[in-house]
């Protein structure tokens, strides 16, 4: 098999279904097909150079921005904007199909992970693969999530960084 | 007017003449006589116990005395209507009969079951088997002590404590007076247990929420059965009765002389470890030989003797065991390593065990003569052996100690650091550990450093459990580096630092302290009661745990522990060189940090709001489940923290903790329970509460927001906790002091006054007075509107007018 | 000189002062007494029950009553040593605690376990679930029928039968006389179970073979349980007590009336249905409502009144809901669809649920008034109702049926055909029905012809339930094709066909049968006991099931069956258009087809083994598990057989049926069991025995071969199931028998005379006649040389010189 | 992910560890490498066309057959050798390095299996993948057995048909 598309922790596989391995082009694409996508990320952002990739693709993508765990602070101090939720709490919205949204604007399409515990991560996108069938999930993590409906594949930094690079350009 | 409130929960659950017939219900509590009088059977009612041991005293009877699980499903609806269950399926796919496995993603398998009630009939398993190690072990131990101390060895914790089971006067509905008085409880919990696993049965139970309110009963379970082993051993064992001031008992690796014989117990069971202790004293061998323990067994016996000595927590298993100090290693039952009896024979080191639980393959040498058991051992004869009288265990140990310390000094130390080297130096950064690592820590630039002769990365892993030993790594390793012994190498070369201290468990807390409390608890001038309790497997090493109790400490909250918790906590200095048990009181107290004892001890904390609730409120406990879980919910700002999920045992302690009306916070690997309770601040109309003074609906507020929830990082908790301890029942002062905290720590860790705030505000005397204009500017920003205070807050249905 | 043997299991096994104290033995068994007074526990001991309901009656107690895990451990293990678990893992992954999901191939996990242990460990939690589906359902029964009856009902079966209880009294140690006596033995299990499924915790038990062993206990407790169901059942309410030619009663979903209102109860408990029985005799409404039953507690209610119906075992469950035939379901417990309500409510049928191990959200209206939980249904405001009271269920679900059947006229007939033409063309043959069916039936044939017109490949699946309906198939359809309503309106034109009958459950087999059946069975002159058990699941239909048991009743074995298996024989009809129970008498003896009732009537099976030893052997049961089951194993012929794997029940069944020394042959999907007890043949060393007369050590046979074995094919299993009733005890006219059977079903089947037969020849005497010349030349091929008879075979251990 | 790599029944997935997908040229180089190896044989080899060649490889390769359930009837009646053994005895036999073998020359190295019911096979391959790291086992059936070391991947009868016939060149 390949290992681009083996779990990160090799024993979230869960079942059948896997993440569609997602390129930066797919990635986009799905972005572009998005009505109200949304961006979680998680706490490994708090730190460069993970925060200025996602500030940077948040804007161009124009995503509004959900920090988990403690991550709300860094952005705040950074000035990057965003709400704070659990990771569980966002989750827990996300598969409400009647949540009204962040901002009030209704539920969304489609939901960006990067930068959260893989495995709290793994099981928040199990979550979403069940029980939320009006959302598509897509993680930009250097590691394969195959709980999510597509994923980037496990990569080492320099070709992530490449990655995340080409986000940034619609 | 209680009363009236309890003749409605009685129309939901009369334990009449249903399909639930608890065997001894209809024996015991004459159900017949009652109906066929037509007396209404609630509180208020004066019964009198016409049983053989009756003792012609008047009890108060709520309506549900052993209640079967659906006598309290009305309740546990009502939590889950607030707080309805979150799932994560750890799996796909169910395995549990051969019609599968089936894929449950969208689709019903073979027997119809859907995705969620799987992840609720998993969460009842779980619960089960949780409770079953709990109650089996306390089952054990109560024969144990019965056999040695007799049926009608008292009962009794002295003049301080007039409640000695709290939890089983509120299920069972009486006292136990004598440890024989007990055996009644435990009945009930295994014929309950048994009902709840048939559940699980293909076929069985197929809506999630009545799942979960099984999963709600065997947490229940759990909790009478914590109950009992630890009543049970105080009273016989005659272990610290609620004294808040035992003494300090040594901790850590370094605590430990290597020099002497060890004696090493892992486990739960403290009846090897008083045959031990017993022998020992008998013989004058305590300044001779080391006796030392891991897990929650140590915190037992430092209970029974302060000379024993505590190694530490669950994830220093590994660690000690591979360091070879033991000579003799004992295990009782649960969360023992599963290898134990192969690392141990790594180590020459000579393995014994004591009970069915685990039994090890060894040969059942119980009724062999001692010397025969000893000379197959040191002989080689045997591995070790499985022996089920703990005085002989006591003896058998002692006898092999003492003979092994002097043949295995060899083994007593782990190879050299140049041989650990030249193995790490085999890495070839494949990166596999990290992945493997349940928490991906660096162990790969550890080991790979070491080989490169700098252990500096592999020491910061080291300390506080930031790798906690599991030894995943190590079975991927392709290049077979021994990962373990190089963690356990650098613990040797480390053993000054690894010496602290933790305070002997107390068990239960004293009346007098309740009735001191009762009121600056429910009024909110005590922010809160914050419990750490449960295993390891944090996220980021035992230090976060220390911290969070050090955070709560400085702030006034009253801080409880037990178990590993209690030992991380012991583990933690600040720089000074103190340990949190050094400098903060054992008192039941704002400022106080008491260490209830071991797992069973756990019991203590629902028990103390229970009795907050009898001796500072006057509730009547006998059968009065729902009254007393009400009261607890709406009104005791305590909060679970379960840092580092691992167990069956701590799920389904929570699940108990969270029918009692306590919330519970978890680590994120609690998420890998796959099932949370959140509530839904945003769904306004899912907090209002009934006024029990006015009959009035009031709007609530999310207090507490979540009755189970998973938090992400120790600062993500931090907050949340001091948010979960709100109350309906705050006044303005306590409420301002509460989110005084809440804000203060959500200005530390997040950087900004929280926007929920508003939430929690009822009128203006609400606001901390420090975060004022700020305060203001949210309300304003959320159309805040002032409302009503709620006095006697209840979730429980009103009477309707009839 | 048995008693010298019981000396020695003593020795292994003694009571004695260890820490698995069980509650009540040192309370009843005063272990303390014995040991002061220096008295050998063993049988022959003479013990006074002091206990205050002692009825002065004396006793012979062998040296395990109420056995421990633990105490059986040594006969476990001795099984174990012949028979070592053969794993065949599901998952390579544990997933049962937080610090996982670990992949355990060829490593540990976390916790230490390997992939052994952990498949002993699901064992045993398979067989923990499994138990506790009996026993609770037995505990329910047994206080429903107390609160019906009395405590002091008497346990009599009359005089054709002295040992109502067998089982019990084997591990009890005594005869319950009253269904009160009875609570003792739940006690009993409930405590075992407790302990047991506690192993099953993280961090408990580390051996494979321990855990086996406690899956074994486990195995044992469920036979307990199962038996304290039936005999309560049988005493309180009167059911058949043993009578050979009960009646047979209608079978099939072609024996229901649909014009009248109908009732359909699903589960396995009796109680709702002997309320539904009772509340339309009271009611004079036998004649105008049809009362039937899916799975067990249709045979059971038929064992109670013989005007009730069997609609069939549990593959006919979405057949016959998704044929909107019944006007009220009512759902007990056990082997029910889990979206039971669901599929009710598709149907407009109203659902009554009547256990807690089943809610399904409902309200609670037990204490509600008939008439306003009728109106609520009817009035849709529910969509059915809990209601635990029995007797209430008879009255709403009578007033249910007469209501609904009239507005429900429409809703009793499926979508025409042509709508199902239409649904079915819609298939474009993408294969994954057959890819999810557990059986890979040519499901997408069946559909897409069925798109075309023809219906005759969907009918040969429906035909013998080679099609189960477990509707996997449906739920993957991208194209959500009604796979499941075609295959329902198959059934609904074939209704004809579907008319068959079943003899009423006898429940236990008589003494005097006993008597009359010991001799040749033990000798070999009735080759054998062949049990047909356990749930649907079936490999290729059942109607293999319904062959098989011809077979051997063909060939004058003995057959038995109980519940879905004995639905499934009676849908098997010859050319004549007879079923086996019309061809076949209910005696037990040569060619005898008994139905000994349901799941918990399982219990009689090895009852009646536990018989022969006692009644023909006269072997003291009492507390003597070790040489009864040493006795059944080395003498009896009898072998169980479920060919449809499928639930924790047949798990624990067949555990305990193997400790008592039975073997068992599995279908295919028996492998998903994922452990299997094989034997080595070609290991000669371990089919030692030793001759109880001599003392000699004598070499034995692989008799039987295998413990617990899965074929793949009927044919493997008929010749399996006639090579595993071959037993050491068997004369040479016993053993000429059974391997002319042996040969005949190998040839007829394989073509060939088996190589193995030589295995099997002691001496020429035991050479078939027909086959001299062809064994004779398979015996020289082999180096056969003949050796010993043994007379009276143990595996126990023999006394050693002292 | 590629649908001739899920297991024939998805639910077979078990874990991280995978069958490679073997083509007829790397099986008949497993088979060239292998010093003892066998084949086991199962059901569906009683009717043809699965029978022929099944006998054509055997010859071909020099294979000693171990037929299951009651295959063997068909085999014998049509002339070909095979030892029967029912499919959980000889996954038994397979997984202890100990055993003498069908023919008493010691345990095997290979074992190759075709037409053994689906999900019974997949139990024994898993008994094998964890308890027999002596032998590697390959199928041949139409199917993707994922517990075994290396599979054919799923196939229509017709390129089935194909990679059977290339296994009986050498």
């Amino acid at each position: 098999m390949n290992d681009r598309v083996i779990p990160w922790q090799p024993t979230v596989i869960a079942g059948p279904k896997q993440a569609l391995l997602a390129t930066p082009e797919t990635a986009k694409l799905m972005l572009k097909k998005a009505k109200r996508p949304l961006f979680v990320v998680g706490p490994y952002a708090k730190n460069e150079p993970l925060m200025s990739h996602v500030k940077e693709i948040a804007e161009i993508w124009d995503l509004p921005i959900v920090t988990t765990a403690d991550t709300f602070k860094s952005f705040h101090d950074n000035g990057i904007e965003s709400d704070s939720y659990g990771i569980v709490e966002i989750a827990n919205l996300l598969k409400d199909p009647e949540w009204e949204g962040i901002k009030g604007e209704g539920q969304n399409d489609l939901v960006l992970f990067v930068g959260c515990i893989y495995y709290i991560a793994s099981q928040g996108l199990s979550t979403l693969k069940h029980f939320a069938p009006h959302l598509k999930t897509l993680t930009i993590c250097k590691y394969f999530h195959s709980n999510a409906d597509a994923s980037f594949p496990n990569m080492k930094d320099e070709e992530w960084e490449k990655y995340l690079t080409k986000m940034k350009t619609k | 007017m209680n009363i009236k409130i309890n003749n409605i929960i009685k129309t939901n659950n009369e334990v009449g003449d249903n399909l639930t017939p608890n065997s001894i219900k209809p024996k015991d509590f004459k159900v017949d006589f009652w109906k066929s009088k037509n007396i209404e059977f609630s509180f208020g009612e004066i019964i009198e116990d016409n049983s053989p041991d009756s003792r012609d005293e008047e009890t108060f009877m709520g309506p549900t005395p052993k209640p079967s699980g659906t006598d309290l499903r009305s309740w546990d609806m009502k939590l889950l209507e607030r707080y309805p269950p979150f799932y994560a399926p750890f799996c796909d796919m169910c395995c549990l009969c051969t019609f599968g496995k089936c894929d449950l993603t969208g689709k019903k398998g073979a027997c119809g079951i859907d995705i969620k009630a799987q992840q609720g009939r998993f969460a009842l398993l779980t619960c089960c088997i949780g409770a079953a190690a709990h109650s089996a072990h306390s089952r054990h131990l109560l024969e144990y002590l019965i056999h040695k101390c007799g049926s009608d060895h008292p009962v009794d914790f002295g003049n301080n404590i007039d409640i000695e089971a709290p939890i089983m006067r509120t299920l069972i509905g009486k006292a136990p007076k004598t440890l024989g008085d007990i055996r009644e409880s435990m009945d009930y919990i295994e014929e309950e247990n048994l009902h709840l696993l048939s559940t699980c049965h293909t076929g069985q139970e197929g809506n999630h929420l009545d799942f979960e309110s099984k999963a709600f009963h065997a947490g229940l379970m759990d909790h009478i059965g914590m109950e009992i082993g630890d009543v049970s051993q105080i009273a016989a064992l005659d272990l610290p009765k609620g004294e808040a001031n035992t003494p300090l008992v040594e901790l850590g690796i370094g605590a430990i002389d290597h020099d002497k014989p060890v004696i090493l117990c892992i486990g739960h069971n403290i009846a090897p470890g008083v045959g031990i202790v017993d022998y020992l004293e008998d013989n004058d061998f305590e300044d001779e030989i080391e006796l030392c323990g891991i897990c929650c067994t140590s915190i037992d016996i430092t209970r029974y003797s302060d000379r024993a000595k505590v190694v530490g927590p669950i994830s220093k298993q590994l660690k000690f065991l591979k360091s070879g100090v033991a000579d003799v290693v004992v295990v009782d039952e649960q969360c023992i390593r599963s290898d134990v009896l192969e690392e141990a024979q790594k180590k020459g080191a000579a393995l014994i065990a004591t009970t069915d639980k685990m039994c090890l393959g060894l040969d059942d040498r119980t009724n062999d003569p001692v010397d025969a058991i000893v000379a197959d051992i040191i002989s080689k004869k045997d591995d070790g052996a499985l022996i089920l009288d703990p005085e002989k265990v006591g003896e058998v140990a002692t006898k092999l100690s003492l003979s092994l310390s002097k043949s295995r000094k060899s083994l007593k130390s782990l190879p050299d650091m140049d041989k650990i080297q030249e193995d790490a130096f085999k890495c070839t950064e494949c990166e596999w550990c990290v992945r493997v690592c349940p928490n991906s820590i660096p162990i790969m630039d550890a080991v790979s450093s070491a080989g490169k002769g700098d252990f500096e990365s592999t020491e910061k892993l080291y300390d506080h459990d930031i790798c906690y030993t599991c030894g995943r790594c190590e079975q991927e390793c392709p290049e077979n580096i021994k990962i373990m012994d190089l963690m356990a190498k650098i613990g040797e070369n480390n053993l000054k630092k690894e010496k602290f201290n933790i305070r002997v468990g107390r068990g239960p807390i004293q009346d007098v302290e309740v009735r001191r409390v009762g009121a600056p608890l429910v009024l909110g001038d005590i922010p809160g009661i914050v419990a750490f309790v449960g295993c390891s497997n944090y996220p980021d090493g035992a230090d976060d745990v220390a911290k969070m109790a050090e955070e709560f400490l400085e702030r006034n909250y009253i801080v409880v522990t037990s178990g590993c918790g209690a030992m991380s906590i012991g583990e933690y200095k600040n720089e000074e060189g103190k340990t949190l048990y050094e400098r903060f009181s054992g008192d039941f107290d704002a400022r106080g940090l008491i260490n209830v004892g071991s797992c069973v001890s756990n019991s203590h904390i629902p028990g103390v709001a229970i009795k907050v609730a009898n001796i500072f409120a006057k509730k009547p406990l006998e059968g009065n489940f729902e009254v007393i879980a009400d009261y607890i919910f709406n009104r005791i700002g305590a909060c679970g923290v379960a840092w580092g999920a691992y167990s069956q045992k701590a799920a389904a302690i929570a699940s108990g903790v969270n029918r009692w009306g306590i919330p519970v916070i978890l680590g994120p690997h609690g998420s890998k329970y796959r099932r949370l309770y959140l509530g839904r601040s945003d769904k306004e109309e899912t907090w209002n509460l009934t006024d029990m003074r006015t009959g009035k609906l009031i709007k609530g507020e999310p207090a507490p927001e979540h009755l189970l929830y998973a938090a992400e990082s120790r600062e993500e908790a931090t907050v949340n906790i001091a948010k979960n301890c709100i109350r309906p029942t705050d006044n303005n002062k306590g409420r301002q002091i509460k989110l005084n905290h809440y804000i203060d720590l959500h200005k530390k860790y997040f950087g900004t006054i929280p926007e929920d705030v508003y939430r929690y505000i009822r009128n203006e005397k609400d606001i901390p007075i420090t975060y004022k204009n700020d305060v203001k500017e949210i309300l304003e920003r959320n159309d805040w509107e002032p409302r009503e205070l709620v006095m006697e807050p209840t979730i429980l249905d009103f009477p309707r007018d009839e």
